[in-house]
């Protein structure tokens, strides 16, 4: 297998096969609280892969020298740190995203994606394998939570990414923007997008039976 | 010569699921019909609208899903047929729709079907819809013909807080009658206990958990220094206990935790419409205490015979 | 005052009209099968054998161990067989088969004279050899229930005429035709166990009766009517003792443990036999009803053919689809009709086609009518989720083991689950793990 | 009125603005523990245990040293490294005084580290600049809000157990969906405080 196709596969993994939203389930703080809109689910989407890719390659870089028993500690300083910039960054040139993220982006320390890539992958793995793991993940999330945002957007606001697609004569279902409708749109986007899994997983065992 | 075999009791009681339904779809009609009265055709619509809809998404959820289709168990009629009950007769059609689906499938089905639901369907849809069109279903229609002097064709129930500003204030009379302004089937008091003597009599519910329910919200009012009387009559208490409250799936079954779940949801009641910012107090409350049902359950079981303690009920 | 019990069901229709105005009528079969285990507890050994003339009353078994008595001719006439037929349950049973020689000869009898006036200590030997259990239905050696240990002491009486079961008129018949026997009995029983109080339990929706054995007590002391509200299961052992006394029996013990004797008024008649007449427990009256030309309250020989006395009744007015000994509720459905019965079958009942046709089972609607309807107090929902699971522990730790299968959880259920019948499974297969436990250790 | 404003500061942290139902802080352990009463229950107090001690620490951390060294923008780090340390030392801390708390809450206390209701609460006392007392009674009740929460979707899930749910429905999308209504259960007590 030539170099790029691992690394493929590897970015692929993140987005689909192991997409950390609805085949993992993890960092579902986040996945709810921010998607009242696509655009914060883009923007905290980004924020999460910056830390990703930093984070991993760094974990990745120093996992010859991070001694094993303090190594969780080790990673969440090296995460907090990236996290910080990321903070400080969108605070000085995003500060309306800034704000309408909220505790969320200092919250993003401990998204267990983010602590769960850099035990799971990065501290094993080189560090260009880190770096596409955390890309991979990190899209993975951000098409998740943009995925989620463009549903409760439309049906909460009539509009996708603050352009109003419904017309005026839209009576916006407000629920979907409150946190009844997030926990509501996350569940039964996650149950469709397991019965399609199950669906194809079956597609795919009968031809394989055939 | 063959003969069958089976283990006791070789009868059983004539109250079938299909046939209790029934009962409450036949309690609820004094209240649909004064809706229907009141409002006219608009209310008629929306509750065929609502109860059509409620049957064909269980039918087509069904179907779809490749379970048996029990719709002959007339379960989504009456939820169909409560939610209509819950809302304005203004309700325009596609959103009486959405709500009947969302109570059948997204709330019932979703868990497992009839028996397996946590919270109420047409509660949790009639919240779904106050949620999400506040404006729309707490704009109500007055009967004009019978309020002389108020000419605005639409207002809020007796209970949202610029009624007082309007100078309304109704009489006990008129709360029981149901000469106000209000959703379809909630405002004749006097029809909904008529249907809910109709299900005591037939045995298909037992009074204990709308009693308690009624009786707490009375003295909570007067503990908190509301009006009573005025408190159980208006909005939708007396229609929440008759057939709400004690929705079978819904409500704990040891008489005792049905007393707490039944003074929980009289608390609730008045505690939201005296400092909460929803009109309706009682739906929410039926809500809340559904949620702590299994743990009521759980935790408050009957006593065993001959046994010295309450053991503790694990739902597993 | 009437009384009654905690929870329960109203059965909505009883189906005791057919028979509970008609007199008892004597029905004497030409051939008895009599089976070596009536009562719970060891069979009894035949001590007859084939080809032997036996005469009515004789011990043609003798009994085994502290719960067995002997088991007597119910007719006069010539053994023809002893072996062994299928009965009820799974394994077949010893019977002993008497040709009726119609001659009715009885036996050497030895009365004892007078209940009142009888050596107290002599009674319940004699109800011993007269070979009575209970004959509501549970079959308990009677002599056992009259034999306290010294630290149980019995301060109660009730006599059960409560007869809550459907169909079933035979303990109403009994008590109007035959009231001085129970009231006789019931004062053998008070002065074997020198109690001073006794009560004749009697539901609501048989004021006749009622009436009858108000009279019969006026006369006698100690004796008294206690009316019962009309409530299914009222004439459980535990739920009588609990509406006349208020106590509950704890669990894993015996009524006497609360001070009471139950006694069903079959039984009270059989041990006035047993003390005036010296008489053994030879015949009973049963009610044959459901889907037969002319039901009947029959008094009939132990051991006569299910099958006799369906024809004694004009036979079947419909195709038959299930035919059960016993009441609505709790009776037991036999193979075909060739059963004898025993000194406990009450009625034999038969359905037709339409009410035997199994039902399906819906879905727990949760509606909690099973839990209002539990006598015991049990979570009949919570348990027959656990059986249809097969999770036997969870049962347990339910209290599956304190179901008394009545019934009245199925009868309830609008799901139309076959609660009941899970139970009895339930219970089986523990009682068999706990045997299968005791058998290791 | 100092009783009644904690009071009402009571029923808005633990009803009204519940951690979970209407912030969203916590819900990995929210959904993740929810599955047996038990279990579900002692979760709930060592969040709620450890919220509260982390948001007296924090406190302190953020007015006496970030404050007035000027070094607001290590509050994230500063805050995630005392939260860490805390959990560490309440876990030995239990180990030694009290082993039978330990038990019962001693496999919860690692994953709370990650629970991001304490760092969220501790970055919430910060923005709305709550005194020390406000602080402590902001971690305390939010933590008995997540505790509520948790332990009703426990009495929920378990009767869910035997429910005849949609295959593809079953494990996190139902328990989200469940997390759903439940929250709309909880709406109508908006606008109480």
């Amino acid at each position: 297998m030539s170099e790029k196709t691992r690394l493929g596969k590897i970015f692929a993994n993140g987005v689909i096969s192991e997409n950390p939203t609805f085949r993992l389930v993890l960092g579902t703080c986040p996945t709810m609280a921010v998607t009242t809109s696509a655009l914060n689910g883009i923007g905290m989407g980004a924020a999460a892969t910056f830390v990703l890719i930093g984070s991993n390659i760094v974990v990745s870089l120093l996992r010859r020298f991070i001694p094993d028993r303090v190594r969780i500690p080790a990673f969440i300083v090296i995460i907090c740190t990236f996290v910080t910039m990321i903070q400080l960054l969108m605070q000085a040139f995003l500060p309306s995203l800034y704000e309408s993220l909220g505790i969320f982006i200092p919250l993003i320390v401990v998204n267990c994606i983010i602590l769960a890539r850099a035990e799971a992958f990065a501290s094993k793995k080189p560090v260009l394998a880190s770096a596409v793991d955390g890309l991979g993940m990190g899209i993975g999330f951000t098409l998740a939570l943009t995925l989620i945002g463009i549903v409760r957007e439309l049906l909460g606001n009539g509009s996708v990414f603050g352009v109003n697609v419904l017309g005026a004569s839209y009576d916006p279902m407000i629920l979907m923007i409150l946190p009844a409708g997030g926990f509501l749109t996350f569940g039964l986007l996650l149950g469709a997008f397991n019965a399609i899994i199950k669906k194809l997983d079956r597609k795919r065992m009968k031809e394989a039976a055939e | 010569m063959s003969l069958r075999l089976s283990t006791a009791p070789h009868i059983r009681s004539p109250r079938s699921s299909t046939r209790l339904m029934l009962n409450v779809i036949i309690a609820l009609m004094p209240a649909a019909f004064f809706g229907v009265y009141n409002y006219g055709v608009k209310a008629l619509m929306v509750i065929l609208v609502s109860m059509a809809t409620a049957v064909l998404s269980e039918f087509s959820w069904q179907k779809i899903t490749q379970r048996p289709v029990r719709i002959r168990d007339c379960s989504a009629l009456v939820t169909g047929l409560i939610l209509a009950l819950v809302v304005t007769p203004e309700t325009p059609w596609w959103m009486i729709m959405i709500g009947s689906a969302f109570a059948i499938i997204v709330v019932k089905e979703l868990f497992g079907g009839i028996g397996d639901n946590f919270l109420n369907p047409a509660l949790a849809a009639r919240a779904m819809l106050l949620a999400s069109w506040p404006s729309v279903l707490t704009t109500h229609t007055a009967i004009v013909s019978k309020f002389g002097e108020v000419d605005a064709v639409a207002m809020a129930t007796p209970l949202a807080s610029n009624l007082e500003e309007l100078g309304i204030k109704f009489s006990y009379m008129d709360l029981l009658i149901g000469r106000i302004p209000g959703v379809i089937g909630e405002t004749c008091k006097l029809a909904i206990i008529v249907g809910f003597v109709y299900l005591i009599l037939s045995r298909t519910v037992t009074w204990r958990i709308p009693a308690f329910t009624v009786l707490s919200a009375f003295v909570f009012a007067w503990i908190f220094g509301l009006d009573p009387l005025y408190t159980i009559l208006s909005g939708g208490l007396i229609f929440a206990a008759a057939f709400m409250a004690n929705d079978y799936t819904t409500s704990p079954m040891s008489s005792y935790a049905q007393i707490v779940y039944a003074c929980g949801i009289g608390l609730i009641t008045v505690i939201i419409r005296k400092w909460g910012s929803y009109p309706e107090g009682a739906t929410y409350a039926v809500l809340f205490m559904n949620l702590l049902t299994p743990l009521l359950d759980r935790y408050i079981p009957h006593k065993v015979y001959g046994h010295k303690k309450t053991g503790e009920v694990k739902a597993q | 005052m009437k009384v009654t019990f905690k929870r329960g069901v109203h059965l909505s229709y009883a189906n005791k009209n057919a028979t509970k105005s008609l007199p008892v009528r004597d029905f004497v079969s030409d051939e008895v099968r009599i089976i070596m285990n009536m009562h719970i507890g060891a069979p009894s050994v035949p001590c007859v054998k084939k080809g032997d003339h036996v005469l009515l009353g004789q011990v043609i078994a003798e009994p085994v161990g502290f719960l067995g008595i002997p088991v007597h001719a119910s007719v006069s006439g010539e053994v023809t067989d002893v072996g062994t037929i299928p009965y009820l349950g799974e394994t077949p049973v010893q019977c002993v088969t008497i040709k009726n020689d119609f001659k009715d000869e009885w036996a050497p009898l030895t009365p004892l004279g007078d209940v009142e006036t009888v050596d107290p200590a002599l009674i319940v030997p004699a109800i011993k050899n007269a070979g009575i259990c209970g004959m509501g239905g549970a079959s308990f050696p009677t002599h056992v229930k009259l034999s306290p240990k010294p630290e149980q002491k019995c301060e109660l009486v009730i006599v059960n005429g409560a007869e809550c079961e459907t169909h079933l008129t035979c303990d109403h018949r009994l008590m109007l035709e035959e009231g001085e026997r129970i009231v006789d009995g019931l004062r053998a029983v008070m002065r074997a166990l020198s109690v001073e109080r006794g009560v004749i339990c009697i539901e609501d929706n048989k004021p006749d009766a009622i009436e009858n054995m108000r009279r019969l007590c006026a006369t006698r002391s100690g004796v008294s009517v206690q009316v019962l509200k009309t409530k299914y299961p009222q004439g459980g052992e535990k739920q009588l003792i609990e509406a006349v006394t208020g106590r509950q029996v704890p669990v894993g013990k015996l009524p006497i443990d609360v001070g009471a004797v139950v006694c069903n008024v079959g039984t009270c008649a059989a041990i006035s036999d047993a003390i005036r007449l010296g008489r053994p427990l030879i015949s009973r009256i049963t009610t044959v009803t459901g889907c037969v030309k002319e039901p009947a309250n029959l008094r009939v020989r132990i051991g006569t053919v299910a099958e006799d006395m369906i024809g004694a009744c004009g036979g079947f007015s419909e195709e038959a689809g299930k035919v059960a000994f016993g009441g609505g509720m709790t009776g037991l459905c036999i193979p075909n009709t060739d059963i004898p019965t025993a000194k406990s079958t009450n009625g034999i009942v038969v359905y037709n086609e339409k009410d035997a046709k199994s039902i399906d089972e819906g879905p727990c609607i949760r509606c909690g009518k099973c839990v209002a309807a539990c006598p015991i107090g049990l979570n009949p929902y919570l348990i027959k989720r656990a059986a249809d699971a097969d999770r036997l522990d969870e049962a347990a730790r339910l209290s599956v083991n304190d179901c008394i299968l009545c019934g009245c959880c199925s009868y309830e259920c609008p799901s139309r689950r076959w609660l009941t019948a899970s139970f009895k499974i339930v219970k089986q297969k523990l009682a068999a793990q706990a045997k299968a436990k005791g058998g290791k250790a | 009125m100092n009783n009644m404003n904690i009071l009402l500061f009571f029923v808005d942290c633990v009803i009204c603005n519940n951690f979970i139902f209407s912030r969203f802080l916590g819900c990995c352990p929210f959904l993740g523990v929810s599955s047996k009463v038990e279990t579900a229950v002692s979760m709930g107090i060592a969040v709620t245990f450890v919220m509260t001690i982390a948001s007296l620490f924090t406190w302190m951390v953020n007015t006496w040293v970030l404050v007035p060294l000027n070094l607001r923008f290590m509050e994230t780090v500063s805050f995630i490294l005392v939260i860490a340390a805390l959990v560490q030392f309440i876990e030995m801390f239990l180990k030694k005084s009290s082993p039978s708390l330990y038990r019962a809450l001693g496999i919860y206390l690692p994953l709370i580290t990650t629970n991001c209701a304490v760092l969220g609460v501790a970055t919430l006392n910060v923005k709305n600049a709550y005194n020390l007392l406000y602080s402590v009674l902001n971690g305390c009740f939010g933590g008995i809000g997540f505790l509520l929460a948790i332990a009703l979707m426990a009495g929920v899930r378990e009767r869910l157990e035997s429910s005849k749910i949609p295959e593809s429905m079953k494990g996190f999308p139902i328990t989200l969906v469940t997390a759903g209504l439940m929250a709309l259960a909880f709406m109508g007590f908006k606008g109480l405080v």
